[in-house]
This record gives structure tokens, sequence and C-alpha cells, in this order.
């Protein structure tokens, strides 16, 4: 979603008004909508974290290889904001390096994350095996999807970006792809902490 | 046309410097974040989870201003990702002492 | 015509005022809802006359401006252009935002005051757990450690009720106290009622909890501390608690352990009473036991029937096994998984062989 | 205003209909046919439901049958009906009631609409694999024992609420960027103002179901412990998560059924709205609250007493701008020049119907009542006069009153008179005797009730009948007219809004230029207004 679809008649007034882009409107009403769906999956966590009646098993979660993906997912996000700064610039070549590095980075998370609960798993510790694991799975596994599809993305950009489809005046492709990036960066911010910090 | 303010998009954003600074500042919270559960420090347990609370609001906050350049577009964006994620708090809250 | 306007005005804001007080203080609302046979029914009729009064008033004067301005201000024939353009009135706009929010204000406050009061615990209450089931209340007296399939309560003693569901969530609701409470599997909850009134009333389980939900039916049997002691007493009437927990295993020291004949008066007495307090008749039809439902197959003649069910199974060894485990032979017609399949471990064997031998009778 | 040569449209095929197209009026009737047809079959349902309930005793329909019957006349009214219709009718006139030539995605637009034929089907195929049966609102742990139509009936739910979704960021993108010059927020049409509420509510509520549906779904197919008591599972935390979409979703369907009255009383009383800010304000402060009362739908569950109450007086406070709705709709007639064509005979449907349910939850929110009467025909009775006493007859006010923009041809008058009486009675003998069933004891969701109903239910079938029976006028004049009726000119009602200054139906790209604003939306009774009207 996102860019100027085919078939579209430009408004009278260029899809702009109170300084509003409409097609970052869109992605950030999305984004809003997104915040309640993440919510409603973290609430659900949240919920039976703190209402269970025996310990959880959040002992068996390693801060250490969560802590490197954690940071590679930060990374990510600095290389998506350089990427559009390049652009800004009009330079074609450094935003597909960065879009490059930020697709990298993307399949490293998600590599680490795959890791991470295949040795869970041995663990004991499965979708099925608590109301803990459920919760967890589904948390962890809906934001894993969401940096799946943004690496999709990325690659989509990265195209568009090698056959020319960017300049310093049409940016707005990269931003709403970096905005989505970013939001799911923020999203495991706040997972990070809430699950594997507290 | 309306109360807004028009700003064109896409010529206030911040410089390559800025976002350098907010990636370090975000990565070093980082680190002392997992130093701190990694027990590096003594800090009280219950002092813990409201300074992980904190920081991930500061962190959350940081992306949002300058990579999502909420800080130089309209407010309105601003509104608009606020308003749920208040809501959301509400809701985690009703929901979990219910 | 202005003086004559307000005139008009008043008049018909004292007939409207005057037509809520009588709604909410001296008209009879009874045809509206059953009758009051509990403290706290008396409370929450209060509230809801008060609040008739108030819905009639808005709803005349709604309703009547509405017809009126209809008829008065319809366009005649022949009639052209428009109304006046008047695009507002702030004092009648703060007007009708400030009186509905007092109105509210106002229903809130005593909805509170009703709530508080029908909701605080009471001093040496009758404790009853409920137990919800598909499709069946089961109504516990810990003190007596007897169990029943219809409620008995004392009149005017407080009662304190523990309510948990053992499968889906069902509600438990008699309409004649006004009450109802969620029976939600995995917490139990707790509420307070004091009968007032000697009778028999219905109780109904007011959520959807499968296919059988329209005949989770039970009554309450109100009465006076003398007949309440009686039936306390009486075992005719009282089940040994089997869900109740320790006991459920060991047999119980009440019961006997011979059956008696099968076509004796005492197992007739005692399988009917027995098919009713577990609310069989809910589901299954017969006759003989006022069973009228139509969820499970009928069980009028099934002596005859289960003979001929199964090849090499005779008509005991059938029905025992119907009840205990109901999916084995499923009736045509009849969708397997409605059966509760627990009836084995609820129910003590004895029991159980009374009821196949009730059956056998029938 | 220049009106468009009928020849500058391009010839209307049926094809375009039915294929993958991205201009807004296309899909908008694609909405709208696409709806009733649901709308018809939820009614079938209801009518075999009425049918079953007619008399005492489960004579037609056993205990599943009847459950899953309930449970998909009310998925397929909130979901493919109301909730959808509304998105049809904001498709259609939304972007030329703010002079632009298209909503801001038209692909996204043509997505919203796509994903709801085969949701549709999804839900109805689950009838074939045992339907779903543990009733709209979907209560764990019985919708974890349901057959697997459960399953499709989540997945079908979860397409549904995208659709949604994606139709909200459309409106409110369209609504925010892509009005014509001059038009500022308080020169919207009110319909406009209520679709901005309500795509606002969809995108903060909706995700969350979305979110409920995934953990439900997940529990059933993949075996997680949600909702699994013995693994400690939460049952309350479903209902805590489904009200927090579900209540909302109430103000997604009168919400916007309220812009219509907005828009259809000022025309056919030939005067300003009356208190036209009052009235948009408190479409956002419906949407805004709404989303805060949520648990009074769980006054019985068991859920902590002490929370009971800020839900009650936040339920309570709603009353207010709802209130001051309904007031300033009679002030706008007050003095009229009423033109009771159907149109606005179904908008006085609404005002009349509407009250009774406003009313009667007020009786819902008080917390004791509740106690009484909540999951009882009181609520059924309520929840009917608010959805089809209120949200569906505006959805037929919006239909006569824009049947000749979108057709181009007039509808025949006295069959929609016929038809508006139908309605008005059966809806009022079917739900009316309801409120005293459920008040003397009758639960919902029975196939079966104590004979001492009898009287009452016997009324409310007799009422679906004539209810029933009262679509048929309707479709014979829709198809009718739609195919034969009279030619009926850009402004039939001489409308201000913007939609009634293009020609009808309009032209694919609706206007030429940007439509310049001479006057506001509801300027009625103002002489220039007149004369420039009368000229045009």
């Amino acid at each position: 979603m996102g860019t100027h679809a085919t078939g579209y008649k430009d408004p009278f007034n260029s899809g702009k008004a109170l300084g509003l882009n409409h097609t970052k409107l869109g992605m950030w009403l999305f984004l809003a909508s997104e915040v309640m769906f993440f919510g409603g999956l973290l609430s659900a966590f949240l919920h039976y974290r703190v209402s269970a009646p025996a310990p959880v098993e959040d002992a068996l979660l390693d801060i250490t290889l969560v802590g490197i993906n954690t940071f590679i997912l930060l990374t990510s996000s600095f290389t998506v904001v350089l990427g559009f700064g390049s652009i800004q610039a009009g330079n074609v070549k450094r935003l597909g390096f960065f879009l490059g590095a930020t697709i990298v980075l993307g399949v490293l998370f998600l590599s680490g994350q795959v890791y991470e609960f295949y040795s869970l798993t041995q663990e004991g510790l499965t979708l099925t095996s608590s109301v803990f694991g459920s919760s967890f799975y589904t948390l962890t596994g809906f934001h894993g999807l969401h940096v799946f599809v943004g690496i999709l993305w990325a690659s989509y950009v990265l195209l568009g970006a090698l056959r020319g489809k960017y300049s310093s005046e049409s940016t707005i492709g990269v931003e709403v792809f970096g905005l989505y990036w970013h939001f799911v960066d923020i999203v495991w911010i706040v997972l990070f902490t809430l699950i594997y910090l507290i | 046309m309306s109360t807004h303010v028009d700003q064109p998009t896409g010529e206030t954003h911040p410089s390559t410097r800025v976002y350098v600074v907010v990636f370090i500042v975000l990565a070093l919270m980082t680190a002392v974040e997992l130093a701190l559960s990694m027990d590096y420090f003594v800090v009280p347990r219950n002092l813990l989870t409201p300074l992980f609370l904190a920081g991930a609001l500061i962190k959350a906050s940081l992306v949002a201003a300058f990579y999502m350049h909420l800080k130089y577009d309209t407010k309105f964006y601003t509104y608009i990702i606020v308003i749920p994620v208040i809501l959301l708090i509400v809701f985690a809250i009703m929901a979990t002492i219910s | 015509m202005k003086e004559r306007s307000i005139f008009i005005i008043i008049v018909l804001s004292i007939i409207l005022i005057g037509i809520g007080l009588f709604v909410a203080t001296q008209a009879d609302l009874s045809f509206l809802l059953p009758e009051e046979a509990s403290a706290e029914s008396v409370l929450i009729d209060g509230l809801f006359r008060m609040l008739m009064g108030i819905a009639t008033v808005v709803f005349l004067l709604v309703e009547g401006v509405l017809l009126y301005t209809v008829i008065r201000f319809r366009r005649k024939p022949g009639e052209e252009g428009d109304g006046k353009p008047v695009h507002g009135n702030n004092t009648l706009e703060i007007v009708w935002t400030i009186i509905p929010a007092i109105i509210v204000a106002v229903i809130g406050v005593y909805s509170y005051q009703v709530l508080t009061i029908i909701e605080q615990p009471r001093e040496d209450p009758l404790v009853v757990q409920i137990i919800g089931r598909q499709f069946s209340w089961e109504y516990i007296y810990p003190e007596s450690r007897i169990s029943s399939g219809v409620m008995h309560l004392p009149v005017d003693r407080p009662v304190q009720f523990q309510i948990e569901s053992k499968d889906v969530i069902h509600s438990f609701w008699v309409p004649a106290f006004r009450l109802k409470q969620d029976a939600t599997p995995g917490q139990i909850d707790e509420f307070f009622i004091t009968p007032t009134k000697i009778g028999r009333y219905p109780i109904r389980c007011a959520e959807l909890c499968g296919a059988a939900h329209a005949a989770m039916v039970s009554e309450v049997v109100v009465q006076s501390k003398e007949d309440f002691e009686a039936w306390l007493e009486a075992g005719g009437t009282a089940l040994s608690p089997p869900s109740m927990e320790e006991t459920s295993s060991q047999p119980s020291p009440g019961e006997s352990g011979t059956a008696p004949d099968t076509s004796s008066e005492e197992v007739q007495a005692q399988g009917r009473a027995l098919f009713i307090e577990l609310g069989c008749g809910a589901c299954h039809m017969l006759a003989d036991a006022g069973g009228a439902g139509a969820v499970g197959p009928p069980l009028d003649g099934i002596a005859s029937i289960a003979d001929t069910r199964v090849d090499g199974m005779d008509a005991h060894s059938y029905i025992l096994k119907s009840i205990i485990n109901p999916d084995d032979h499923v009736v045509e017609g009849f969708p397997p998984g409605l059966m509760p399949k627990d009836y084995g471990d609820r129910i003590s064997e004895e029991k159980n062989e009374l009821l196949v031998k009730y059956l056998l009778s029938q | 205003m220049s009106v468009q040569a009928e020849a500058m449209g391009q010839k209307p095929t049926w094809r375009k209909y039915l294929s993958w197209n991205t201009d807004h009026k296309v899909i908008g009737v694609q909405y709208i046919v696409t709806t009733f047809l649901f709308f018809v079959i939820g009614g079938a349902l209801a009518m075999v439901i009425r049918a079953e309930l007619a008399q005492p005793g489960s004579d037609i329909v056993n205990g599943v049958e009847y459950n899953r019957l309930l449970t998909n006349h009310g998925s397929v009214m909130i979901f493919l009906w109301i909730i959808p219709i509304m998105a049809g009718f904001a498709n259609y006139v939304l972007p030329l009631m703010i002079g632009a030539q298209d909503m801001a995605f038209p692909n996204l637009n043509a997505l919203s609409f796509w994903l709801i034929p085969p949701a549709g089907i999804i839900m109805m195929t689950s009838f074939f694999v045992g339907a779903a049966e543990s009733g709209w609102t979907t209560y764990v742990p019985l919708s974890l024992t349901a057959p697997f139509g459960q399953t499709l009936w989540a997945v079908s739910v979860l397409l549904l609420g995208m659709s949604s979704i994606i139709g909200a960021v459309n409106f409110v993108t369209t609504t925010l960027t892509m009005r014509t010059k001059g038009m500022g927020f308080w020169d919207m049409p009110l319909f406009v103002w209520s679709m901005l509420a309500t795509s606002l509510m969809i995108l903060i509520a909706t995700p969350m179901l979305t979110a409920g549906l995934v953990l439900i779904a997940m529990d059933r197919v993949v075996g997680t412990l949600f909702f699994v008591v013995q693994a400690g599972g939460d049952p309350i935390f479903w209902q805590n998560i489904f009200w927090f979409y579900s209540h909302p979703a109430v103000y997604i369907m009168i919400l916007p059924a309220m812009g219509i009255i907005s828009e259809v009383i000022p025309v056919f009383s030939r005067k300003p709205i009356f208190g036209y800010k009052a009235i948009a304000i408190s479409s956002m402060a419906i949407s805004i609250l709404g989303l805060l009362v949520w648990a009074h739908h769980m006054f019985t569950s068991g859920m902590n007493p002490a929370l009971r109450v800020p839900y009650m007086i936040t339920s309570m406070i709603i009353a207010v701008p709802t209130g001051i709705k309904i007031f300033s709709w009679l002030a706008t007639m007050w003095d009229g020049k009423l033109e009771l064509k159907t149109p606005m005979l179904f908008a006085i449907g609404f005002l009349a119907m509407f009250l009774i349910g406003g009313l009667t939850g007020i009786f819902l929110a008080a917390i004791p009542i509740d106690l009484h009467v909540h999951d009882t025909y009181f609520v059924v009775a309520h929840l009917h006069y608010v959805l089809f006493g209120g949200s569906v007859s505006a959805v037929y006010a919006g239909l006569y009153y824009w049947f000749p923009k979108i057709t181009g041809r007039k509808y025949n008058e006295p069959l929609g008179k016929a038809h508006f009486w139908m309605n008005f009675i059966g809806a009022n003998l079917t739900y009316l005797p309801l409120f005293l069933a459920g008040l003397l004891g009758m639960p919902r969701r029975v196939a079966d009730y104590s004979p001492e109903f009898a009287t009452a239910n016997m009324l409310a079938t007799i009422g679906a009948i004539i209810l029933g029976a009262s679509t048929l006028p309707f479709l014979y004049n829709a198809i009718v007219s739609w195919a034969r009726g009279p030619k009926a000119g850009d402004n039939p009602w001489r409308a201000l809004t913007l939609e009634w200054t293009t020609t009808s139906p309009p032209p694919e790209n609706n206007f030429d230029s940007p439509p310049v604003l001479t006057h506001g939306p509801y300027d009625y009774g103002d002489p220039i207004v007149q004369l420039e009207n009368q000229t045009s």
C-alpha cells in the first residue's frame, strides 16, 4: 500500500491540505490501528503475566541473545533513516546501499528470533505448553511477521530505487516505508522492555 | 482554509548528525538496560520496573520524534498516534484489574 | 400570541411532570415485572419506577413534539418556498445539554445507592454454592452437606451464593429476585439475596451455554424456616454431595449399598427424584418424571427400545453405557457431544444403577 | 456550477460492477448491492428464528440449529450489512459531498470492497460444515468447543474487520486532504463529520477485535491456551477485548445513520440544520466516549465490582450528546415546510424508534436494573430499536434520498410510502412486545420458552412477517425504477450539498473543476440561495 495508485485522478488540491500528504497520513492512520492490534496481543500477555497464579517460565528467556537482536533492529532503523536522508539529498546509490543493509539486518534479526524460538522449544516452552508460552510466541511471532513484511517491503523499495523510481523530489515511497519500519522498531522496544527486561 | 498552519512536508527534516546522535543515545540506553537486567549494578528490583518503563518510553519517543519526523511534521500525526496509545494503556489497565 | 404559547408550554410541562410523577410513584407497573420475592427486588423496582417516570416524560415530550411538528408544519399543497433560516439558538442548546446531564447525574447517583445496598455483605447468611453445568444447575448446602437440583431457601434469611461453572459460562437468574450472576469457569463469584416471599419461582440460564440453553431451567422454593429445616433433614430429596471435593471418590456414608428390587415402589420414587434432581428432563422427554426436553432422545418406553439398540448388548448395559459414555452409541438424528460426559464421575455407581433401574421400569 | 453534459459520462455497463474498479461511485454501488443481499439473507435467518419462536416448544429447529441461526443472523446483520453499507454510502457520496474527484486511495478502496464477498461466502459456507453457534459475542469457552464453522466465522470476521479498517483509513484521509477549495471543517456536511467520527472509532476499536479473533483462532487451530480455563485462561479477558470493539461497533453502526438523518431532515424541512456545530461536536464526543464504556456489557460477569461504576457513568453520559442530536433534529423540523417524501418519513421513523432505543439504553446502563434485564429479551428489543429502528431506518432514508443521484431516476413515491408504513408498523409490532417478555423473565437466545411469554412472541412473529414482507415493495421499487423510472434531473430535492451540483448519475470524474462554495451545506431559507437554486 501507500504509493499513488494507478488510475488515481489527481485531486484539485494535489493531495495536500493542512500540510498533510495523503499517503503519509494514510500510513499514520494505519499505524494507529496497528498500535491497537499489538495492544490487544500485548494486553493478553500482560494480563496473563500479572494474573498468573504460578511463577511464569520467563527465566528461560535468554537476555543476551535478545540484547544482540535488539541492537540489530535499532541499527536497521538507523540505516533506514540514513537511506531516507540519502534520497532527500538525491543520492540513489546510497539509498540502495542502506536499504540493502536494512534487509540484511532484518534477516539477521529474524534468524536470531528463529534461533531463540528453537532453543526455547528445546527447553519445553512451546505455544501449547502454558498460557505464558502461548502469549509469548503469539506476541513476538506477530512482531516477527511484521519484520518479515518489512523486509519484503524494503526489497520492493530497493527494486524501485534501482529502477530510478525515487529522487530528491520523489521520496514519499521511501518515507512511508520508513514509518512502517520505525514503528516495528518501536513495537520491539516496548516488547523488549515488557517481556525481557521486566 | 483551515485553522492549522500549512506546513510543507519534506523540507524541514533533521540532518544526518541528528540521526547519528539519536542512534548513539538509543544504543547506550539499551546497553545500560541490559547491564541492569543482568545485575551488573545493584539496583533494587522495585526501582527497576519504573526505570525500564521510563527507558522504553524515552526510546520510543526518540524514534518517533526524530526517525519518524514527528518533531518536524504537523502536530496532527502526533495526535493520531498518541490517542490510540493512551486508549490502549487504559484498556490494558482495565482489562488486567477486572 | 406569545403569551398564549408561554401559557400552553407551562400547562403542558405541568401535565407532563404530573404524568412522570404518577408513573414514578403511583401507577401500577406490576404488569411490567415479575412479582417481587426478595428484599433487593423492591429496591431495584424503585429505581425502575423512577426511570420509567423519566422515560415516560421524555418519550411523551419528544414523540409529542415530533407528531405535532409533522402535522402542524407539513407543506400545504401548492405551498412554495423555504422555512426561516434559523441556524440555532444558544440558550436552547445549552438548556437541552444541561437538563439531560442533570437527569443522568440523578439516575447515576440513585443507581449507585441502590447498587451499594443490594451488594453489601450480610450477617449470618445461609451459604449456598451454585454449580452450573451443561445443562443443569446443582445447589450445594455446604453446612448440611447436601446437594440438590431444586433450590430451597428459607424466607427472610440472607443467602450468600457462591457461583461457579464446570464447563462454559452460564448465568444464574431468578427473575423474581431481580438478580443475575454469570457462572464463569475458573472463578467463584459471590452475591447476596434475601428472599422475602414464600413461593416457587423459576430459575433460568441467561447466558448462551450450548444446545440446550433454553432447557437449563430450574426452580427455587422459598419456604418458611420450619419447612426449610424439614427439607434439609429429609433424605428423600437431599443427595449426598458427590461433587464436593474429597467425597467424590469415596462412597458416601449415608447411602445404602444394596439396590432394591427393580420394580419396587421405592426404586420408582427414588429414581424419579434422582432423574428430576439431575435435570435429565431438561433434555429428555419422560412423562413419568415430567421431562419435556427435546434436545436428546425421548426416554418414554426406553426399556423396550434399549434392548434392541445395539446387537449383543442388553437394555441394562446399554442404558448404563449411554449415561457414562454417551457418545459411544448416538441415536440417529441427534448430534454427538451434546450430553455431558462426566456423569460417570459425578454420580456414584449406586446412583447410576438406581437411575438405570428406574429407566428400565419405563 | 457547471453542469456536466450527459454525453461526457461513460456509458455504464453492468460488467464494471463485477470487476476491480477504482471509481468510488462504482465501489459504492457494489457495497450497497452486495450488503443488501446479505441483509436479505440475514432477514431470512431472522424469519426462521421468529417462526421457531412463534409458539413455545422447539418445533421447527432444534437447539443446535437455533444457536447457529441466531449467531449468523447477528453476525451477518452487523458485519455484512449495517457496518459495510454505511461504508457504501460514504463511498458513493462522501467524495461528492466534499467536491473531490475520487477517494484518496482508489485501489485500497476497491480492496476494501473485494474483501467482503469472500468473507461473506466463508461465513455462509460454514453452514455446511457446522456453523458458528456461540452467538456473535463468541464467548469463550463455549466457542472453543463449537464445530469447524466457528473457525471459518472468525476468519470471515477478521477479513471484514480488515475491510473496515482499510475503508476507515481511506475516509479519514479523503476527508482531511481532499476537500474542495474553501471548504473548512465547519463547512463539511454532517454526514462527512459522522463518517470522520466513525472512521476514527473503527481505526481504534476494530484492530482490537482482530487481535481477539487471532487469539480465539489460535486456540482453536493451533492449540494455544489463551482461553483454556484449566490452563489458567481467563474468559473475562475475552469479554474485555470483545466489548472494547463491539460496543464502539454500535456507534460505528449508528453514527453514520445519524449523519444520513442530519442530511435528510434539513432538505425536507427546507430549513437549515439547527445547531450544526453542536451536532458535529456531539458526533466526535460520542466517538471518544464510546470507546470508554465497553464493560457495561459485563455488569453480571463477575468482573471487578468496583470498576462497574465508572463504566455506568460513562455509559450514561453518552445520553447527553445523543439527546443534543435528537433535540436539534426536532428543532430543525419545527416551523419548517415539511415535505413528507419517503426519505423524510424514514427519518421521522428513525427519530420515533431511535428514541425508544436510547431511553431503554439508560435502563441498561443503570447497573441494578441491568442485573435484572441483562441477557434478556429486553436487550434484544433495545438493540433492535437502535439498530433496526435506528440504523436500518436511516439506511432506507439514505437509499431513497440518494436513489435519484445514484441511478439518475426517480423511485415510485406511493410504493416508497407503503414500504415505510409496513416497515414502521412491522418493526414496532416485532420489537415492542419483546421489552415486556424480557422484563417478565424471558432470557435471550432461547429456542424454547415458558408459555407465559407466548402472546408477546406471537405478536413479534406477526410483526416480523410484516417486516419481512415490507422488503418486497422496496425491492420491486428499486429494481423497476432503476430500469424504467422517470429521469430525476440533477437536483430533484433542491438540496444544497455538493453531490447535487453534478449530474445524476455523476460523470466518472465527478466535477470538471473544483466546485466553489457559495453557501453552506444547509443554508435553506436564505433569499440569495433560494434565488440561485431556482435558476439552476
